[in-house]
């Protein structure tokens, strides 16, 4: 019976949580800003009112402009129903860390190669710096999770982040070094305030809006829908590394447990919220500096897992 | 003494034949004819030793054949049968292309070219150490004409520079030739000999000290005829001015003979026990031979030089091979190397022919011009190159495993590192040779005939790499 | 110490070599050679009464082809392409004399290294060796320095005779046969070369041997 | 053949390359005549013979010895064991690929080809790297690698009308021959230490073997184009023939690590020296090969530098089994053989569709630089169809073979950063799984341009405006690859299952490959194609809303010129800015005009990248040569007295010298 509980309440987070959580972050902005901001719901609102507009494609694009927003669409639910980002998720296969890293590949390329599909200069550039960045925050991400696997002696994420795993029930330093990191390469990875301003339509200034300038009415609904839950089940990821750091947490029930890692997300989206609204977008050359912190907490948590057989 | 005769009857019908015929055009056919014809006499002569039925043929006094001694014969006639061959296309197409020469010049070339075959076959049956020197001797001066077949200014000055340093020499043979007759003299032997197969005998009472000199000369004299490598100085002039047979003689069946004259000395040297230091200085010659000419090789202007310098890395191949002492080896080396050689100086005429010089930077697009000859000029430049499927590349890598040991590990890998350097350059040279656009001057030429002997020459070699059974070279 | 004939005739070669060294002029060249080539048929013919008789025959046919028949080919030779005097040599004339002098006391010092003959009724073989010796580097000395073409086969000549006269003083004489192939070489290669110079002669109107060096790397 | 049984199958083999080497007599003959169909006929059946074969005898260990080709030390032997028969395998497969693919794309050289000798190389070059991959003796080892250089060298230098393609094949000559002398020397030693030339009775497992052992690493290392000595292969494998090029990246390229593999790893070679700088020199020609690759204009320079990459990864994953074998951890040593001989059966499949597909272009279109072209998947959707396969293989992404065997190295990595016995050990691991990461970040920038730059957006010259689709046997033989792609990266169980006994004999204990690779592709798959379907047709249903074509949005300038586009240089320059120091990359801009500041009438831009390698390391080793052959060419002054004055100093020399010794 709580199988299909489970399942159920899951569902109905993967299906409304992500528009709610862009809306959450946007909400907490607007309220730094002095300014009541839309709804929380505004962004399901724009999803379904883009399901009901036209949709306009360039005629220069292949085959693969269009179908690369499904292509996404299907690899985020996959990578939703693998990687533990809420404590909840119902077990479907093995999430193995690299699987994980290169299904995000696969839709980095998708996304990259639709882009460039429409042959506008927008699209292109849009295109390299994404490259660019993800070259720069891939290892930082794979050491992070490496480091959380090699304590843990898996390379499942599951097991990883289940509570159950002994090897790093007492390792807080561990979690926090790695859950920063973490957070750190999804502000990159889904292009946030300090790397790109969602907000911005100066094109010049873009990396993911500028690469998703020729969709348009359902094809951006899928585009929209597939980046916030991306972006859920990234700071999702981050949030459970924190909630670990907190030794209390161990000893609570299940049933808490899940109801803890659900606000620890919604905290985390909070956070992001309250990060937009101090930060500034920094400039293009400035970025591989900022990106090097991530690599350095990345790096710091692959000392701390080396190092740390030593201790205990 | 009647084998004698019978041996050297042909070539000297065919010396006067040529002196007194008027119409050289039939002299060319009659001389390559009766050539073959001698390749069967020497081949019914010598099929008991190749057969192994027996190991010696003595049939003279300081007149004797072994193993090697026959199957040397049998490569030099056959060399020189596949020149003459060849002799008749290349001097047809001299005439197509303008060079026309008067008969006289022909008379002398043919008559010394029989006269050239006679003294190369008297070097292998020669069992006296006079003799053979009297026989390398006569190479060089029934050689010297034939150098100077095209009567040119650089041909003059290429055959002055081969008869004087190689008489000199070869005087130096003669000086150690005597040294070895003293040696004798203190031995055993009351009234000293020269035969060889007497001295090999009584080896172990010659005086040391004498017969240690004169292997010292003998080597350097007959080196100097071989091209070892500071006294290698005349060969590239010599083989690149002759015509393309008479240099493919040179390269391939003359070199034999004067590297011949020092493995016998050095079968006496080693018959008498003290041969560590004849081993050691042969090794070391042909190491820096090899290695020289392989530099030597890395810069090169004329077609045929090339080839020449190729030859002096051969010859020091094959010194390594006397060094280590194996007769197999020793002919394996010089047999491969003549298959390719030969081959390869009959093709690079045919070419100079054809394209009108000999200089490398004016050679290019063979390959278009005429696809047969340039696939055999490929094949010929893999074959003396030491590439696998051609037999070189087994005589070399007999080589190098002999020599592959604690004591000359510093030669084998010399030898290697020359043997590859030599690869590169000789390829890069044929590869500009052979490809790229035609040149416009590029005359056409009956290509079927021209290639008939190198081709079969190379095809040779390969049967040589692929069906290369130790048991046919146990013996030697 | 008192030296034999035979020791007088063979020293005589060498001292007459050393002559040779000290002109430049090819008429008075060729006349020592022969002079010296007389005294080695005249060396042979002493040694023949000792040993081997077939030595008379060999000390005849030294004298008649090499002593007169060699010099007046070259002589006629050197008349029809005009060649009077050499034209100039690395080292001047009387220098190389001295320094052949200075390599007959060398080869006196060298002479010693090699082993006695055994049982040699004509006095010690040293003194036969440092003629022989002294001939040789005086042949190599003509080689080295004189440019012309011409010198170079007297030059020739002259190792020729040092060799022999190490096989006459070293050995009891080499066998018959193998003397004469020597000879019959040494006379068809000096005929051969003489052809040379004509053509060189006429086609490069000099016969300086050292201008001869158009084929290089 | 010795009296053993041989199974009929072995039969099969040898009638493989009987056709071949038929095929080759034949092809010289017929010189000139345009038989392209007739022999590619020919290669199909040797291929289909030669994989027929290897099913029938796949799980026997069988040898033969020919009694009469003998090579003057050993005879022609060969041996047909498990390892041997997953190259041969590849070698069939591409092999067919190239034999559908030949008449199409040799018809477009047309006259720039000879067909006999085109032909006869080919046939000879297959002929010889089936038999390097059977010998069983050092000398039948080497004859057929020589064979294999010469005639690749001589179908890179197919086209050699252009100076760019006879330089190549030059150069590449060059670089094969000095392997094969190292590989000699290294033959050469270990036929000393251990009196045979079989390669069953050499062991390297003894100290004394550690300096052979290098000579062969060094040797097959110039052959396999890892770091330092990979310059050759950016120039030779562009410039040949795109079947040509994808048979030398494919296939040639790996029968130089399977020598590696049979000769060090199965060779028991325990020298941890050996093993360690391999895997720095892999480490580096990963990184450096992509990076380099990154930069490339020329699409088959492109591929080419990949390659180098993906060897490099080839030659970590071997290193990293005999470091771990020495380490005493045999399950993960065989995890990690796994991996290398997986990758490489992959990297022969991807990289010759990458090639094949570059071919199809080049056909088309005539040119190869990426910023002529573009705009191509309109009008050669199938070859961009099986390009794009082959691209998200070779990026490694999750449902195709490339995923497969990246995983393999990551697990091994990540295995070894928890159970390797010392801490630095255990770093090094994890570094390198940082520094993996990295390449494929870096292969997925490089790839999207290049499927991004050369198909998509609009064409960039009229050439690439008005190409046709390739022939069928072009698109045919694509499509061959581009599903053994996709078979190979659903089969992996079954495949580690085939490797296993060469991981027991490598490892000396039996090898139970179940638990190697536990990533369910085909239910991924499954579950990515009814989640793609379910978005397609609940969300794109065809009668919704208005569905407008119209030109791409330019901020309202109207339809702007292909010359706005995105070009491949500018694609990679923001990498190429954050690497300038490592790839000596710096643009030149020149700008001219009267009044420069304010009315520039001309900006010139370049990109200026000095070749770090050639310029500081083989020009110099090159003109040292030629250096020394000059100094020495003094000796011949042409005069005779100096002559005469050698021969003399050499008397006195040898004398003094003979006396002495």
């Amino acid at each position: 019976m709580t199988e299909f509980f489970r399942w159920l309440v899951f569902l109905m987070f993967v299906v409304l949580a992500p528009p709610v959580s862009v809306g959450i972050i946007r909400k907490v902005k607007a309220r730094l800003q002095n300014r009541i901001g839309a709804s929380i719901f505004q962004p399901l609102f724009d999803l379904l009112k883009f399901y009901s507009k036209g949709e306009t494609v360039s005629e220069v694009t292949s085959w693969i402009f269009r179908s690369s927003a499904g292509i996404n669409f299907a690899l985020v639910l996959i990578i939703a129903l693998l990687v533990p980002w809420v404590q909840f998720k119902p077990h479907v296969a093995s999430a193995d860390i690299f699987l994980v890293i290169y299904l995000f590949a696969f839709m980095r390329m998708m996304t990259v190669l639709a882009a460039l599909d429409a042959g506008s200069a927008f699209g292109g550039f849009g295109a390299s710096r994404e490259v660019t960045l993800a070259l720069l925050i891939e290892p930082a991400l794979v050491l992070c999770l490496a480091s959380l696997g090699v304590v843990s002696r898996t390379s499942d994420l599951e097991q990883i982040f289940s509570f159950a795993n002994l090897a790093l029930s007492n390792q807080p330093g561990l979690w926090l070094l790695a859950g920063s990191g973490l957070f750190l390469t999804s502000l990159v990875e889904l292009s946030r305030m300090p790397v790109d301003d969602p907000t911005t339509h100066l094109e010049l200034t873009m990396v993911h809006e500028a690469m998703i300038l020729e969709n348009s009415g359902r094809n951006l609904l899928l585009v929209e829908y597939t980046h916030a839950l991306k972006l859920l089940v990234l700071f999702g990821l981050s949030a459970q590394c924190f909630l670990h750091a907190i030794a209390p947490v161990w000893q609570l029930p299940a049933v808490l447990i899940s109801a803890a890692s659900g606000g620890a997300v919604l905290i985390t989206l909070a956070l992001v919220g309250v990060q937009e609204g101090l930060s500034v977008k920094l400039r293009w050359t400035r970025l591989p500096e900022f990106i090097a912190y991530a690599v350095t907490m990345a790096l710091l948590s692959v000392l701390v897992a080396i190092a740390g057989r030593l201790g205990s | 003494m009647g084998q004698l005769l019978l041996l050297s009857a042909i070539p000297l019908i065919l010396a006067f034949l040529s002196l007194a015929a008027a119409d050289e055009r039939s002299v060319r056919r009659i001389v390559a004819a009766m050539l073959w014809a001698q390749i069967a006499v020497v081949g019914w002569f010598v099929a008991p030793l190749l057969l192994g039925a027996q190991t010696l043929l003595s049939f003279a006094p300081d007149f004797c054949l072994d193993r090697l001694g026959a199957c040397f014969v049998m490569l030099t006639t056959t060399v020189v049968a596949c020149a003459a061959t060849h002799a008749d296309t290349f001097f047809a197409g001299e005439a197509e292309h303008g060079h026309i020469h008067n008969p006289a010049h022909f008379k002398i070339f043919y008559a010394c070219l029989n006269m050239f075959l006679l003294a190369m076959s008297a070097v292998f049956i020669c069992d006296n150490l006079g003799y053979i020197w009297i026989s390398v001797e006569a190479t060089t001066l029934f050689s010297a004409p034939l150098v100077y077949f095209d009567r040119t200014k650089n041909a003059l000055e290429a055959t002055w520079k081969y008869l004087i340093i190689c008489s000199v020499g070869i005087a130096f043979a003669l000086l150690g030739t005597v040294f070895v007759f003293a040696s004798s003299q203190h031995g055993a032997i009351v009234q000293g000999s020269l035969n060889i197969t007497k001295l090999v005998a009584h080896a172990s009472e010659l005086d040391y000290s004498l017969l240690r000199l004169g292997f010292i000369f003998c080597l350097l004299g007959y080196g100097t005829k071989a091209g070892i490598f500071p006294l290698h100085s005349w060969l590239p002039d010599a083989h690149s001015e002759a015509p393309a047979p008479a240099s493919a003689m040179l390269s391939g069946a003359l070199l034999n003979c004067a590297l011949f004259g020092i493995w016998r000395v050095s079968r006496i040297v080693v018959a008498s026990h003290h041969h560590a230091f004849a081993y050691e200085m042969v090794t070391v010659l042909g190491t820096l031979t090899v290695v020289a000419a392989a530099i030597f090789l890395i810069r090169q202007h004329s077609f045929k030089r090339m080839w020449a310098y190729s030859s002096i890395e051969n010859v020091g191949l094959i010194l390594v091979a006397i060094g280590i002492g194996s007769g197999a080896l020793f002919f394996l080396q010089a047999l491969n190397h003549s298959l390719a050689k030969v081959a390869l100086f009959l093709l690079s005429g045919n070419i100079a022919q054809a394209a009108g010089s000999k200089r490398l930077h004016d050679l290019h697009g063979v390959w278009k011009a005429s696809p047969p000859l340039g696939l055999l000029l490929a094949l010929a430049a893999l074959a003396v190159t030491g590439a696998p499927p051609f037999g070189a590349f087994v005589s070399e890598m007999l080589i190098f495993q002999s020599s592959a040991t604690p004591a000359h590990w510093l030669v084998a890998t010399l030898l290697v590192v020359a043997v590859a350097i030599a690869f590169v350059a000789v390829m890069t040279h044929v590869g500009r040779i052979l490809l790229g656009g035609a040149k416009a001057d590029f005359r056409a030429f009956k290509p079927v005939l021209a290639s008939l002997v190198p081709g079969a020459l190379v095809i040779g070699s390969l049967v040589m790499g692929v069906f290369a059974h130790p048991r046919f070279w146990e013996g030697l | 110490m008192t030296l034999s004939i035979y020791e007088l005739a063979v020293l005589s070669a060498s001292i007459l070599a050393i002559f040779l060294l000290g002109t430049t002029y090819i008429r008075t060249n060729l006349g020592f050679y022969s002079a010296q080539t007389m005294a080695i048929a005249a060396a042979t013919m002493l040694a023949g009464s000792q040993r081997e008789p077939h030595l008379y025959v060999i000390a005849l046919i030294i004298l008649l082809l090499k002593a007169v028949g060699i010099p007046v080919f070259l002589i006629w030779i050197a008349d029809r392409i005009d060649a009077q005097t050499d034209a100039g040599t690395y080292l001047p004339a009387p220098l190389s004399m001295h320094l052949g002098i200075l390599l007959l006391g060398a080869s006196y010092i060298l002479s010693s290294e090699l082993p006695m003959m055994l049982g040699h009724g004509q006095g010690s073989s040293r003194i036969g060796a440092t003629a022989a010796m002294s001939l040789l580097f005086s042949g190599i000395l003509v080689m080295l320095t004189r440019r012309i073409a011409i010198s170079q086969i007297i030059g020739f000549l002259m190792i020729e005779n040092g060799i022999y006269l190490f096989a006459l003083t070293q050995t009891h004489g080499m066998p018959m046969m193998v003397e004469m192939g020597i000879l019959l070489d040494v006379l068809v290669g000096v005929m051969i070369a003489g052809l040379l110079l004509f053509r060189i002669k006429k086609s490069f109107e000099h016969i300086d041997a050292s201008q001869l060096t158009q084929l290089k790397d | 053949m010795a009296g053993v049984l041989i199974p009929h199958s072995v039969y099969l083999l040898w009638s493989a390359f009987g056709v071949w080497g038929a095929g080759a007599a034949g092809a010289v003959l017929t010189g000139q005549k345009q038989y392209h169909k007739l022999y590619s006929g020919v290669l199909l059946s040797g291929c289909l013979l030669l994989l027929g074969g290897l099913i029938g005898c796949w799980p026997a260990n069988t040898s033969w010895t020919s009694d009469f080709v003998f090579f003057g030390l050993a005879p022609l032997a060969g041996r047909v064991d498990p390892l041997a028969s997953v190259f041969l395998a590849l070698l069939a497969v591409s092999g067919s690929a190239v034999a559908l693919f030949s008449p199409g794309y040799l018809a477009h050289l047309g006259q720039r080809l000879h067909p006999g000798f085109y032909w006869a190389c080919l046939f000879l070059f297959m002929l010889s790297m089936g038999q390097v991959i059977l010998s069983a003796n050092a000398i039948t080892f080497l004859v057929f690698w020589e064979i294999m250089a010469v005639s690749s060298v001589l179908l890179v230098a197919t086209d050699h009308a252009r100076h760019s393609a006879r330089l190549s094949a030059l150069i590449y000559m060059g670089a094969t021959r000095i392997s094969t002398a190292l590989l000699v020397g290294g033959f050469l030693w270990l036929n000393y230490l251990s009196g045979s030339w079989r390669f069953s009775d050499w062991h390297l497992s003894s100290a004394a073997a550690l300096w052979p052992a290098a000579l062969l690493f060094l040797g097959l290392c110039i052959k396999a184009g890892i770091w330092p000595f990979h310059v050759w292969l950016p120039y030779a494998h562009p410039e040949a023939p795109a079947p040509v090029s994808a048979l030398m990246s494919g296939v040639m390229v790996k029968v130089a690590l399977y020598a590696m593999v049979r000769l060090i790893v199965l060779g028991g070679s325990g020298s941890q020296i050996l093993a360690y700088a391999a895997l720095c020199l892999a480490t580096v020609s990963a990184v450096w090969g992509v990076l380099f690759a990154l930069m490339e204009r020329d699409l088959k320079r492109l591929l080419a530098h990949s390659t180098v990459e993906n060897v490099g990864l080839i030659l970590m994953a071997t290193a990293l089994s005999v470091l771990l074998r020495a380490a005493h951890l045999p399950e993960l040593a065989a995890l990690s053989l796994a991996a290398a001989l997986f990758h490489a059966l992959n990297h022969g499949t991807f990289k010759s569709l990458l090639f094949l597909g570059a071919g199809a272009l080049d056909s088309s279109t005539h040119t190869r630089d990426l910023s002529f072209l573009g705009g191509l998947a309109r009008n050669m959707p199938w070859t961009m169809a099986c390009f794009f396969t082959g691209a998200v293989a070779i990026c490694a992404l999750p449902p195709l073979n490339g995923f497969a065997s990246k995983w393999l190295l990551y697990q091994t990595l990540f295995h070894t950063a928890f159970q390797a016995a010392t801490t630095p050990e255990r770093a090094i691991a994890l570094g390198l799984v940082g520094v993996l990461s990295l390449v494929g970040a870096l292969s997925l920038a490089c790839f999207a341009k290049a499927v991004g730059i050369a198909f998509l957006g609009k064409p960039r010259s009229d050439a690439a405006a008005r190409a046709h689709e390739a022939s069928a046997g072009m698109i045919a033989a694509q499509a061959l690859l581009a599903g053994c792609c996709l078979g190979l990266g659903l089969l992996v169980p079954q495949i580690l299952e085939c490797l296993a006994p060469v991981l027991s004999e490598a490892v000396a204990e039996p090898v139970v490959t179940a638990g190697f690779f536990t990533i369910p592709q085909l239910v991924i798959l499954a579950a990515g194609v009814a989640l793609f379907g379910l978005a397609r047709s609940v969300v794109l249903r065809a009668q919704g809303p208005s569905l407008r074509s119209y030109v791409t949005w330019e901020c309202g300038y109207g339809d702007l010129p292909a010359r706005t586009e995105e070009t491949g240089s500018s694609f990679s320059q923001p990498i190429a800015s954050i690497f300038a120091p490592l790839l000596q990359y710096n643009v030149w801009t020149e700008i001219k005009g009267k009044d420069k500041r304010h009315f520039p009438e001309v900006i010139e831009v370049k990109v200026l990248m000095v070749p770090f390698l050639e310029r500081h390391l083989y020009q110099p080793a090159v003109a040292a040569f030629e250096e020394m052959s000059k100094a020495l060419v003094r000796v011949q002054t042409g005069s005779i007295h100096l002559y005469l004055l050698y021969v003399f100093l050499t008397l006195l020399v040898l004398v003094w010298v003979g006396v002495r010794l």
